[in-house]
């Protein structure tokens, strides 16, 4: 099929796939040249939704950048969260307390689920199927109210703090995040009997959008994406940070390399942070859930640092220069749907147009943190 | 990994160990600007990936060593002086218009297998910032690129399109250079 | 019965039909919509009227006062006359449904004909659409629906034949008379094809790809193709496309009930029969379409031509010479009974 | 450009436009079009819970001939602008716009001195009708900004306001 796609006699023609198309999520755009359904090239067009987050990291205090994090990946704003403080941490030498690690883990573990589960749902959307989305929305909303009970917002979360969190967690969140992990096991087995086995799913994403474990390398892939290729990469296991090595928890890897692999691993994904967040909750500690002997100014020595989380779509990475002001000299954000999205065009050559869709889809693509 | 570290070594102006806890890398490469390539290749061969590039605008940085420097010298100086009972000699102002200025260009790369982050950096003079592609190397490091250029103007010669990337087609600033107003 | 009276009954029932179709296909959107909403475990509309009754023609005022766009780039005529050409043919094939014994516009002898004829002009109205719009995801839902309406158009066809081989009539009514209770509905009629059922299936299969409906909805395709072939229609060039493909979704599941369902007829013998019982069985079927529909992820073109090609026609040529030979060596079990 | 291209009517139907109101605020289909944060508020406005259903303002068109509010969910970059205002003008009459959050209200967060990459507001590009304050504004406000775009159409509220 790719050869017909790829013959030069063909006639072919350009198009334009968004910014403004229900396929790419927010504003991305796709430049296709097409054969028919057939696509012969694949450039995504980028920066639609640029807005400036390292600019202002070099115009504000240390302190100040916070509110942008929860912004630049909006679904799972708390690990952005945790990827600045943690950053800032490191380099100022600001010690947390273990409570406020729990919490951390805990409030960041909920949003992973909530993003999965948004996915899950925008995913089979992009397929046609429009009902799961509302399913995985109901259940998500859940999440939400769990996390504004504690963080005060639904979306842009603004929840860390350096040395901490900004507010406890109470026994109606403990119990109340039980009970949420209780009913989505019961809902989780009904996601896979709607979607993981109707054969029109099964068919569209076996074997489709193969990515190899180097194209992923080449490209610096991570996340789901490397993990659906067979790359046992997490940051979490592998540069262990937190308190994630108190936890037993596996890394789900499916060598596959196709669309249907990256969604199981995410849906596998769904039930690893579940068992997270119940270990944390039974083994949470007590004590102070913010650093008494945080400076109200932070000056970090002069020198540049490098710091990763395990975000919901990645790794996510934070490159701090400081000159030993209290403003960044250099923030950069190292964000893992830009280099995700960059085997893009090497990976849709020559596939039909429907399919190329559900491999975007199976990229998992926030735009504002492609193009921040 | 010593092999590596070896082999960069070969290639690089200076190799140093960097505190992982304190910093968040293992290695802190320094090469010249021809040597990205060289240095990513070495690393392409032990399976490394590319995490990101970016640039650090040191706009300032040399005078402001240089009047550091000076300034240092002239303390030591003056101490030298009052120790000696002599009367302490007048500051000389700095001169810092021949210095220039440099733009940094930062690889980070990591392992998927094992942790060891290598940072490799170099300088480019700011006025005239070039330096050879590596996307032939890594081809995701075409998009890094491009946006590099886009915050910084940086010209990595061998990319095969350097027009704004995040920024509108039209631009034609950099908005992170350190001297960028809107 | 006198020339005269006969003009008149006509027009009587085309202005019933078509006052039918256009409320049927406003209260099919307000059904869809409520479907879809408990299915997905919402209310659906309700604040419009009671039980949100009222939303088709808050939707139809609205569709009828929207400015009407005419792009610079189509071609006016052809852009113009697409709606209509999908509306009217479908409206058409309403003349010869037998809603009950008597209520049938228009009894003709080569019914079943003539709904197929104006059914095939309904892919005609899509690729005029498709391609006046000159849009590029217009014309490539346009060549999508062409060849998806081509694949389905054969084994539906060959389903037919076999359904008028063993009624021997192509007269709709004719053919429900065949079907006095539930035991002698084609769909069990085991007698005169063993394949009985699985006609049915392919028939209602086939209907749901000819209406472009979930989940062979290629060409509207809506994460593909934006809005597939009326992407660029506004207003009631809009509306009418609507109206076009609820229209043909009660025709595809009339004739469904038609073929196989026994139409008016009542399944029970202590019931009577009427036009009660044919817009009920209707209605269920339709029901089922949206099901579908709000259940399944969409197939691709080549999924859907697959199953075509490969699975559907040829089970249905095979149930043409099953119930060829049937018919052949048992002639009394099928045929008029 | 917008609304002040449309003459206005000399002669008035009362009853008549009543009418067209009544239909028109009752069956506002909004456009598939998310700029950023905001939009995932608008899509949980229309999921299971909050149900945008019920105003009849569900159906979601991803063609901006077959809408009639435009709601602006996000930030409006520089780049972005020529397209959400081509996606205005494709727009058919009659027409509205709901600037949902504060970016499409402002620029937002991301309003600074020495900006250079935002659009600071979608009234810099055309008329808007709501403003729906927040960052991202809950789902509840966006269904209080449909209303009060109701009420702008009709010039009646559907259900009373709430008193803080």
């Amino acid at each position: 099929m790719s050869e017909l796609a790829l013959s030069p006699n063909q006639e072919t023609f350009v198009l334009n796939l968004g910014p403004q198309h229900p396929a790419t999520h927010g504003v991305l755009r796709v430049k296709l040249v097409m054969d028919g359904e057939y696509i012969v090239s694949a450039e995504p067009v980028l920066g639609y939704i640029h807005r400036m987050h390292e600019k202002m990291g070099e115009n504000r205090t240390w302190a100040q950048f916070m509110p942008n994090t929860g912004r630049l990946d909006y679904l799972g704003a708390l690990s952005y969260n945790h990827g600045y403080v943690k950053a800032v941490e490191r380099a100022a030498g600001i010690e947390v307390p273990e409570r406020a690690e729990y919490i951390r883990v805990i409030t960041v573990e909920l949003n992973r689920i909530a993003s999965h589960l948004l996915w899950f749902g925008a995913f089979v959307l992009d397929l046609g199927g429009f009902t799961p989305l509302l399913y995985a929305f109901d259940d998500r909303e859940m999440i939400l109210d769990l996390l504004e009970s504690v963080t005060g917002a639904r979306l842009t979360f603004c929840y860390f703090r350096f040395g901490g969190v900004y507010n406890d967690i109470d026994d109606d969140f403990v119990t109340g995040t039980r009970e949420f992990i209780k009913r989505l096991r019961k809902r989780l087995p009904d996601y896979h009997n709607l979607v993981t086995k109707n054969i029109i799913m099964i068919k569209r994403l076996k074997d489709v959008g193969v990515i190899s474990a180097e194209m992923c390398r080449k490209y610096g892939a991570t996340g789901p994406v490397a993990r659906g290729s067979g790359i046992d990469y997490d940051v979490r296991r592998s540069e262990p940070y937190s308190v994630y090595p108190e936890f037993d928890f596996d890394i789900p890897v499916y060598h596959e390399g196709d669309s249907m692999a990256r969604y199981m691993v995410r849906m596998d994904e769904i039930e690893q942070s579940m068992r997270i967040v119940e270990q944390a909750l039974d083994r949470l500690p007590d004590g102070p859930v913010k650093a008494e002997k945080v400076p109200k100014i932070i000056k970090p020595a002069p020198g540049d640092y490098y710091s990763v989380v395990e975000a919901a779509r990645g790794t996510f990475g934070v490159r701090l220069v400081s000159d030993g002001t209290n403003t960044p000299y250099r923030l950069k954000l190292r964000s893992p749907t830009f280099s995700n999205l960059s085997l893009f065009g090497e990976a849709a050559r020559g596939m039909l147009l429907a399919d190329a869709l559900a491999l975007m889809g199976s990229l998992d693509l926030v735009i504002p943190e492609i193009d921040r | 990994m010593e092999e590596l570290v070896a082999r960069l070594e070969e290639i690089a102006a200076s190799v140093s160990r960097a505190d992982y806890d304190a910093k968040g890398y293992h290695l802190d490469v320094t090469v010249a600007p021809d040597d990205v390539e060289k240095a990513a290749l070495v690393l392409d061969e032990a399976g490394y990936t590319l995490e990101a590039i970016t640039g650090v605008d040191w706009l300032g940085e040399a005078a402001r060593k240089a009047e550091a420097e000076a300034k240092a010298a002239y303390a030591a100086a003056k101490k030298a002086a009052e120790e000696a009972g002599e009367e302490p000699p007048e500051m000389e102002p700095v001169d810092t218009s021949g210095l220039k200025d440099e733009m940094e260009i930062v690889y980070d790369y990591t392992s998927y297998s094992h942790l060891f982050r290598v940072m490799v950096r170099c300088r480019v003079d700011r006025d005239n910032p070039e330096l050879p592609s590596i996307h032939q190397v890594f081809p995701g490091a075409d998009w890094h690129e491009k946006e590099t250029h886009d915050f910084f103007g940086i010209v990595f010669t061998g990319n095969p399109d350097l027009s704004p990337f995040l920024l509108p087609e039209d631009a034609d600033y950099h908005p992170l250079r350190k001297d960028f107003s809107a | 019965m006198n020339a005269s009276t006969e003009v008149y009954r006509l027009i009587a029932f085309l202005v019933g039909l078509i006052a039918f179709a256009a409320l049927n296909a406003a209260y099919l959107v307000w059904l869809e919509r409520k479907v879809c909403g408990h299915i997905q475990r919402r209310i659906g509309p309700k604040e419009v009227g009671p039980y949100g009754l009222l939303q088709p023609i808050a939707d139809g005022i609205k569709l009828m006062t929207k400015q009407v766009m005419l792009p610079p780039q189509v071609d006016p005529v052809l852009f113009r006359i697409a709606p209509a050409l999908v509306l009217i043919p479908a409206v058409m094939s309403f003349v010869v449904i037998p809603f009950s014994e008597n209520l049938v516009a228009r009894e003709i002898n080569v019914g079943l004909l003539m709904v197929f004829a104006f059914a095939s002009v309904n892919v005609l109205g899509l690729l005029v659409g498709g391609w006046g719009s000159a849009n590029k995801y217009a014309v490539i839902s346009a060549a999508r629906c062409v060849s998806q309406n081509v694949a389905y158009e054969i084994p539906m066809l060959i389903t037919v034949i076999t359904m008028v081989m063993i009624t021997g009539t192509m007269n709709l009514n004719e053919i429900v008379m065949q079907q006095p209770d539930i035991t002698r509905w084609y769909v069990f009629r085991f007698t005169a094809s063993p394949l009985a059922p699985v006609a049915f299936i392919i028939f209602f299969i086939c209907s749901l790809a000819e209406t472009n409906r979930a989940p062979f909805d290629l060409g509207e395709a809506e994460s593909e193709l934006i809005a597939g072939f009326h992407t660029e229609y506004s207003g009631m060039g809009f509306g009418l496309f609507f109206m076009g493909e609820y229209a043909n979704i009660v025709i595809g599941t009339s004739l469904a009930t038609i073929l196989f369902l026994g139409g008016w007829q009542s399944p029970v013998p202590f019931i009577p029969g009427g036009w009660w019982w044919f817009l009920a069985k209707v209605y269920f079927l339709i029901f089922c379409v949206m099901w579908i529909r709000w259940t399944y992820p969409r197939t691709t073109l080549w999924g859907l031509l697959n199953l075509s090609w490969k699975i559907l026609i040829p089970i249905s040529l095979l149930n043409l010479l099953l119930t060829g030979g049937m018919l052949k060596l048992m002639p009394l079990a099928g045929g008029a009974g | 450009m917008g609304k002040e291209s449309v003459p206005e009517a000399i002669v008035r139907f009362a009853p008549l436009d009543k009418l067209l109101g009544l239909g028109r605020a009752n069956s506002l289909w909004p456009m598939t079009f998310g700029l950023a944060c905001c939009a995932i508020e608008m899509m949980a406005t229309g999921a299971a819970r909050f149900d945008l259903a019920r105003f009849g303002a569900e159906v979601f068109r991803p063609s901006p001939r077959q809408c009639d509010v435009m709601i602006v969910a996000g930030t409006i970059s520089k780049k972005m602008a020529p397209a959400v205002q081509t996606l205005y003008d494709q727009m058919p009459e009659p027409k509205w716009v709901i600037a949902m959050g504060n970016c499409a209200i402002s620029g937002g967060p991301f309003s600074f001195k020495g900006q250079y990459g935002i659009v600071e507001g979608a009234d810099k590009l055309f008329p808007v009708d709501i403003y729906i304050p927040g960052c991202p504004p809950r789902p509840e406000a966006l269904i209080e900004g449909i209303l009060e775009l109701e009420e702008k159409i009709t010039g009646k509220r559907r259900w009373p306001r709430v008193e803080a």
